[in-house]
């Protein structure tokens, strides 16, 4: 390129960069200024399928142990027992190392009743690693049995509702879910 | 040119070296002897007609229960748009190969990493030292025997779950 | 301003002191008080270069300190002076700790010359535009001592750009000078301010094609000497981490930031003066305070509006390569300076006075420009079909 | 003596100024190498004699990790991968899944992933070349892409609940379908974002600073960007109109019409980095183009096939080849019939990038190895894996 071409050139895209730029001066700021001057909680606008923190919703856990068996790193410990007298499986521990656990969504897959599942909450920072260890049960607590039809426990119902509509998320291979 | 010409051209110089069965696939599977794979290498990267250019990916794989460690060198060729996979063994107590870093440039690394992470030493390298690893560490972590040292310059490489307590 | 200290010391509060004495009072004060300006400039620019900036980048800058953030920077002043002031073991330390006094002093010194309003100057000596030029450059002594006192390869490199770099732009900066100086025949600054009046056709800006020109020579070559975008060489954070300001912390490294903000309204003030008419207002009023108010305003807005330009054309601009920087320099700005200087001169000879209609003629070419960067604004705008929002409150 | 004299005559350099070479180190902390990457820069002033990249500080032993988890757990491993366009690293591995097994992947399932994929694209280049506007001192730009990379995140964040490591596919498709008025929703983004593509090149692609930065820098020929196994937009750069999409179609590509964009050498020397720069910023064009075509085609039907949840594929060895950001992402894997591989490598784009840095850098000046690293786009946790 010559040189009067060279400075044509410089002055041409200069002056069209200070153009867009200037046209920025007026256009309306993207930041969300997070946390304390937005309109609506940051958690509230998260799309459903939304990983954040685990939650486990002990009512309609039948303690089948797959979200354990799926994890990959081991974050997810159960301890279940079949009880002798009752017949009964019961939970004596349920718990999640969520410093460890990489939201990957692979434990809330093969759950039957959606009963561990992505929470919207991403605010998980805590001062030590023994803090970040939720423990679902705090009292052995006997597992959920699915009934044949439609779950008629009133306490029970909306929480499995709210789990199938959960797993409904997730794609089966027998066609549009 | 077709999978079976290729392995037809290396049969014909190398007969000795190149196996005459070979796996047909995207990538058709070439064994050869582990000492002429460097010769082999050579001729599919000069002999026009078969033109490889280009070394896509050269893996090691341990097979400890064969005793021997696999290497892959994926070869592919964009004059001709072709590729041929070469598959070639040795010995996992002393896994010895030829370099064929002087064909492909790439292969300076790729053996570089091989050696880092699979201890397969590549006779005439110029520069066979540790990639990915640190210059002292010890061992070879893909190895199916390889246990992690307990430290690292006193960095403790093990941390209990905290869920065991 | 010697008449100030004398009328002070004959008849005002210092009345009796020993002359010598009472000089160096009135100067001490008034270092004092500029000083104080410039540091209030300095923090003000750099938050509102934060703010400009942040809005050229869809963003919203800091607005949470004070009223939409305008104490931002006295708080992260305060949180500077607060730091450790580390001086690395392998450094040349009494070099290390002085380096950004002296940067510091280069560029101070150059405010005595700046014409706030009229007979508001420190000192209108008759070189004023030249001493300047000289004064200012001891600010790449104190860069260079920085780079090479920190023992930091980084630093060195940095310091040493900065050195090639302010050296050679001040040769097209002194050619478009004197372009001006052509026109009036003098080098002090109030001299040069009036000589031109206060309504743009009687800028120096529109007087001729060649004063237009050296007004963005002399632009483009301050903003190398400020080691501004996209001359940032010497600091080039993507290339030498913090260049020659790598080693520093806390309080020098502030010192360094304020030369760089500081600068940057030198540069809009010189700027002014010699193209923009500098405090010129009309005589709307027989007061005199009044009229003196509207002077020191107008010369402040006229500065602070090419500060503001600077900010812009750091939010849009790449940085150069060193060889570039000396490229741009030696085969583009001073052949170009030159050759304007000569044009300039034929010019001066044929119309000493200048003519109204090349004035004219000046002043409607840059309306057009105004225009035509207006519509290819509003072009870019009606494209990305954006959000509006004029306000600069957020 | 004649000692003084000889060294002057080996001193000759190039103008006869060279002095003592200098050894700087950039790296692992230099604001400018994308991620922990370390390079040993012998300089003779700011003229490079030699960078020797040092890389291993993100090494992540992710091919070990393969052989301890299993098919299914290491999914979510390979986002990790190239986290800057990990749904390219999933398909990878799902393919590579695949083809050990014999899975057919239904065809709503491709779409959602060519979808996905693409948008992963997008993001991708546009961090890069924001960053490379970043490396040549212009923050704006930077900004700007990232702003629209936010959007990006927003809809994959819609489709698969992961802003950055989406773990979104599954051996035999996907995990989840699009979600209700995804498609009319992406078009609309679609539709905004590509006048901005036009504005972003009048910002800073055609900007004369800018162009004189990396035009002529560091130019690869075709043979030598072949040889040294350069893939995706390093190699097309170079002249070379090879892309994994076209040249050895996988999942739906072959449905959608696209061009693949090769360097010109438009503004300076073929192959240099202005070249590679300007590939990724026209295959963003392209991508947009195959999302239009592929949300406005999507097909009905499930999106994922049956897969048992103990996967174990008949033993084999695969390599597959994906287009990823970066280029051709190879996955080399061998199954022994168990439910672990024995072995997974990972041969990705940066990779050979980054062995090309030496050579590339001999007579460069500093602030080109950073225009060098920017416009190769590497990223180091793709290096070190």
């Amino acid at each position: 390129m010559g040189y009067f071409e060279n400075i044509r050139e410089s002055v041409r895209t200069i002056f069209e960069g200070m153009a867009i730029t200037a046209s920025h001066m007026v256009r309306k700021p993207y930041t969300v200024q997070y946390p304390d001057r937005i309109d609506v909680r940051v958690q509230d606008t998260l799309p459903f399928r939304y990983r954040g923190l685990l939650d486990v919703d002990l009512e309609i856990c039948t303690g089948c142990l797959a979200c354990e068996r799926a994890c990959p790193i081991d974050c997810i410990v159960i301890d279940a027992e079949k009880d002798k007298e009752t017949r009964e499986m019961v939970l004596k521990r349920f718990d999640i190392d969520l410093a460890k656990c990489m939201f990957c969504g692979l434990c809330s897959e093969p759950c039957p009743t959606g009963s561990i599942h992505h929470t919207p909450e991403f605010e998980g920072a805590d001062y030590s690693l023994e803090s970040m260890i939720r423990r679902f049960v705090k009292a052995p607590v006997v597992a959920y049995k699915p009934s044949k039809g439609p779950e008629t426990n009133p306490e029970i119902a909306p929480i499995l509702k709210r789990g199938l509509r959960y797993l409904d998320e997730f794609a089966s291979p027998g066609g549009a879910s | 040119m077709d999978a079976d010409g290729i392995h037809r051209a290396l049969r014909e110089k190398f007969a000795g070296a190149v196996d005459p069965d070979w796996v047909a696939g995207e990538w058709p599977i070439v064994t050869v002897g582990s000492a002429s794979v460097a010769e082999v290498c050579r001729l599919l990267r000069d002999e026009p007609a078969l033109g490889f250019d280009c070394l896509s990916n050269l893996s090691g794989v341990d097979r400890k229960d064969d005793d021997r460690i696999e290497v892959w060198y994926h070869l592919l060729s964009y004059r001709h748009r072709h590729q041929v996979a070469l598959r070639t063994t040795t010995p996992r107590l002393d896994p010895v190969l030829p370099t064929v870093s002087h064909l492909w440039p790439i292969a300076n690394w790729l053996e570089r990493e091989c050696w880092d992470l699979l201890g397969v030493r590549f006779v005439d390298h110029p520069d066979l030292r540790r990639l990915l690893m640190p210059e002292d560490w010890v061992g070879h972590p893909l190895r199916k025997d390889f246990v992690e040292p307990d430290e690292y310059h006193g960095i403790s490489t093990r941390r209990e779950s905290l869920l065991k307590l | 301003m010697q008449q100030l200290a004398d009328r002070l010391i004959d008849t005002g509060f210092l009345q009796g002191l020993p002359r010598g004495l009472g000089y160096v009072i009135v100067v001490a004060l008034f270092a004092f008080l500029m000083l104080n300006f410039i540091m209030l400039v300095a923090g003000v620019t750099s938050w509102l270069e934060r703010r400009v900036w942040a809005r050229i980048q869809s963003r919203i800058g800091p607005n949470r300190v004070g009223p939409q953030g305008s104490i931002q920077w006295l708080a992260d002043g305060i949180k500077n002076i607060m730091k450790e002031d580390i001086v690395p073991s392998a450094a040349d330390a009494p070099l290390f700790r002085f380096a950004p006094y002296l940067a510091m002093m280069g560029f101070f010194g150059a405010f005595a010359v700046v014409p706030f309003g009229d007979g508001l100057i420190v000192a209108d000596i008759n070189i004023g535009v030249l001493y300047v030029s000289a004064v200012t450059a001891l600010v790449v002594v104190g860069i260079l001592m920085a780079g090479w006192s920190s023992n930091n390869k980084w630093a060195l490199l940095g310091g040493i750009r900065s050195a090639a770099q302010i050296i050679s732009y001040e040769i097209p900066a002194a050619l478009a000078v004197l372009t001006v100086v052509l026109f009036t025949g003098t080098l002090s600054m109030q001299g040069i301010i009036r000589a031109q009046g206060w309504a743009p056709w009687n800028w120096f800006l529109f007087h001729n094609p060649f004063t237009f020109v050296a007004f963005f020579l002399f632009f483009v070559s301050a903003l190398a000497e400020g080691n501004r975008t996209p001359f940032d060489l010497p600091e080039a954070e993507s290339e030498l981490v913090a260049g020659a300001f790598t080693e520093y912390s806390g309080l020098r490294s502030l010192l360094f930031f304020l030369v760089e903000w500081g600068n940057l309204y030198l540069i809009g003030a010189i700027c002014t003066t010699l193209f923009l008419g500098g405090w010129q207002v009309p005589a709307f009023t027989d007061s005199g305070l009044v009229l003196g108010l509207a002077q020191v305003l107008t010369f402040f807005l006229k500065a602070y509006f090419l500060v503001f330009v600077a900010m812009w054309v750091r939010g849009t601009l790449p940085r150069v390569r060193v060889d570039q920087l000396m490229t741009l320099c030696w085969k583009y700005l001073v052949p170009i300076a030159f050759v304007n200087m000569i044009l300039a001169a034929f010019f001066a000879a044929i119309l000493p006075n200048g003519s109204i209609f090349v004035k004219a003629g000046m002043c409607v070419f840059g309306l057009g420009l105004a225009v035509h960067f207006f519509q290819r604004v509003l072009f870019h705008l009606r494209r990305a079909k954006p959000e509006l929002h004029l306000s600069p409150i957020v | 003596m004649s000692h003084a004299i000889d060294i002057d005559l080996h001193r000759e350099g190039p103008g006869g100024l060279e002095t003592e070479e200098m050894t700087l180190n950039m790296g692992p902390q230099h604001p400018s190498t994308h991620g922990v990457l370390r390079f040993v820069v012998k300089a003779d002033g700011e003229v490079m004699r030699r960078a020797i990249p040092d890389i291993g500080y993100l090494h992540r032993s992710i091919e070990k990790i393969a052989e301890k988890v299993g098919y299914h757990g290491f999914m979510p491993y390979t986002d990790r991968v190239d986290y800057v366009s990990a749904m390219q690293c999933n398909q990878g591995w799902a393919m590579a899944c695949e083809k050990l097994a014999g899975i057919e992947v239904p065809r709503r399932g491709e779409y959602c992933r060519v979808i996905a994929s693409e948008f992963g694209r997008i993001a991708s280049h546009l961090i890069s070349v924001g960053a490379t506007g970043m490396d040549m001192g212009a923050i704006t730009p930077f900004t700007h892409a990232i702003r629209e990379r936010e959007y990006i995140n927003d809809i994959l964040e819609e489709l698969c609940g992961a802003r950055l490591t989406f773990n979104y596919m599954r051996i035999g498709g996907c995990a989840w379908d699009l979600p209700p008025g995804f498609a009319k929703r992406a078009i609309a983004y679609l539709d905004r974002f590509e006048p901005l593509i036009d504005e972003y090149d009048e910002l800073i692609s055609f900007n004369k600073i800018y162009v004189e930065r990396l035009a002529n820098v560091a130019p690869i020929t075709a043979e030598r960007a072949i040889s040294w196994n350069l893939v995706g937009p390093n190699l097309r750069g170079s002249g070379v109109r090879y892309d994994v999409r076209r040249d050895v179609p996988y999942s739906a590509y072959p449905e959608f019409e696209f061009d693949v964009p090769v360097g010109t050498g438009e503004r300076g020397t073929l192959g240099d980095c202005y070249d590679r720069y300007m590939v990724r910023m026209r295959e963003i064009r392209q991508s947009c183009r195959i999302l239009r075509q592929a949300l406005e085609g999507i097909p009905a039907g499930p999106v994922v096939a049956k897969v048992p949840r103990t996967f174990k594929p008949a033993p084999g060895a695969v390599h597959v080849r994906v287009e990823a950001s970066r280029g051709d992402m190879g996955w080399f894997a061998v199954s022994d019939g168990t439910a672990f591989p024995v072995r997974v490598h990972i041969r990705t784009g940066s990779y050979a990038a980054m062995a090309a840095i030496e050579e590339l850098s001999k007579g460069l000046m500093i602030a080109d190895l950073v225009a060098v690293i920017a416009s190769l786009d590497i990223v180091a946790p793709e290096v070190d894996r």
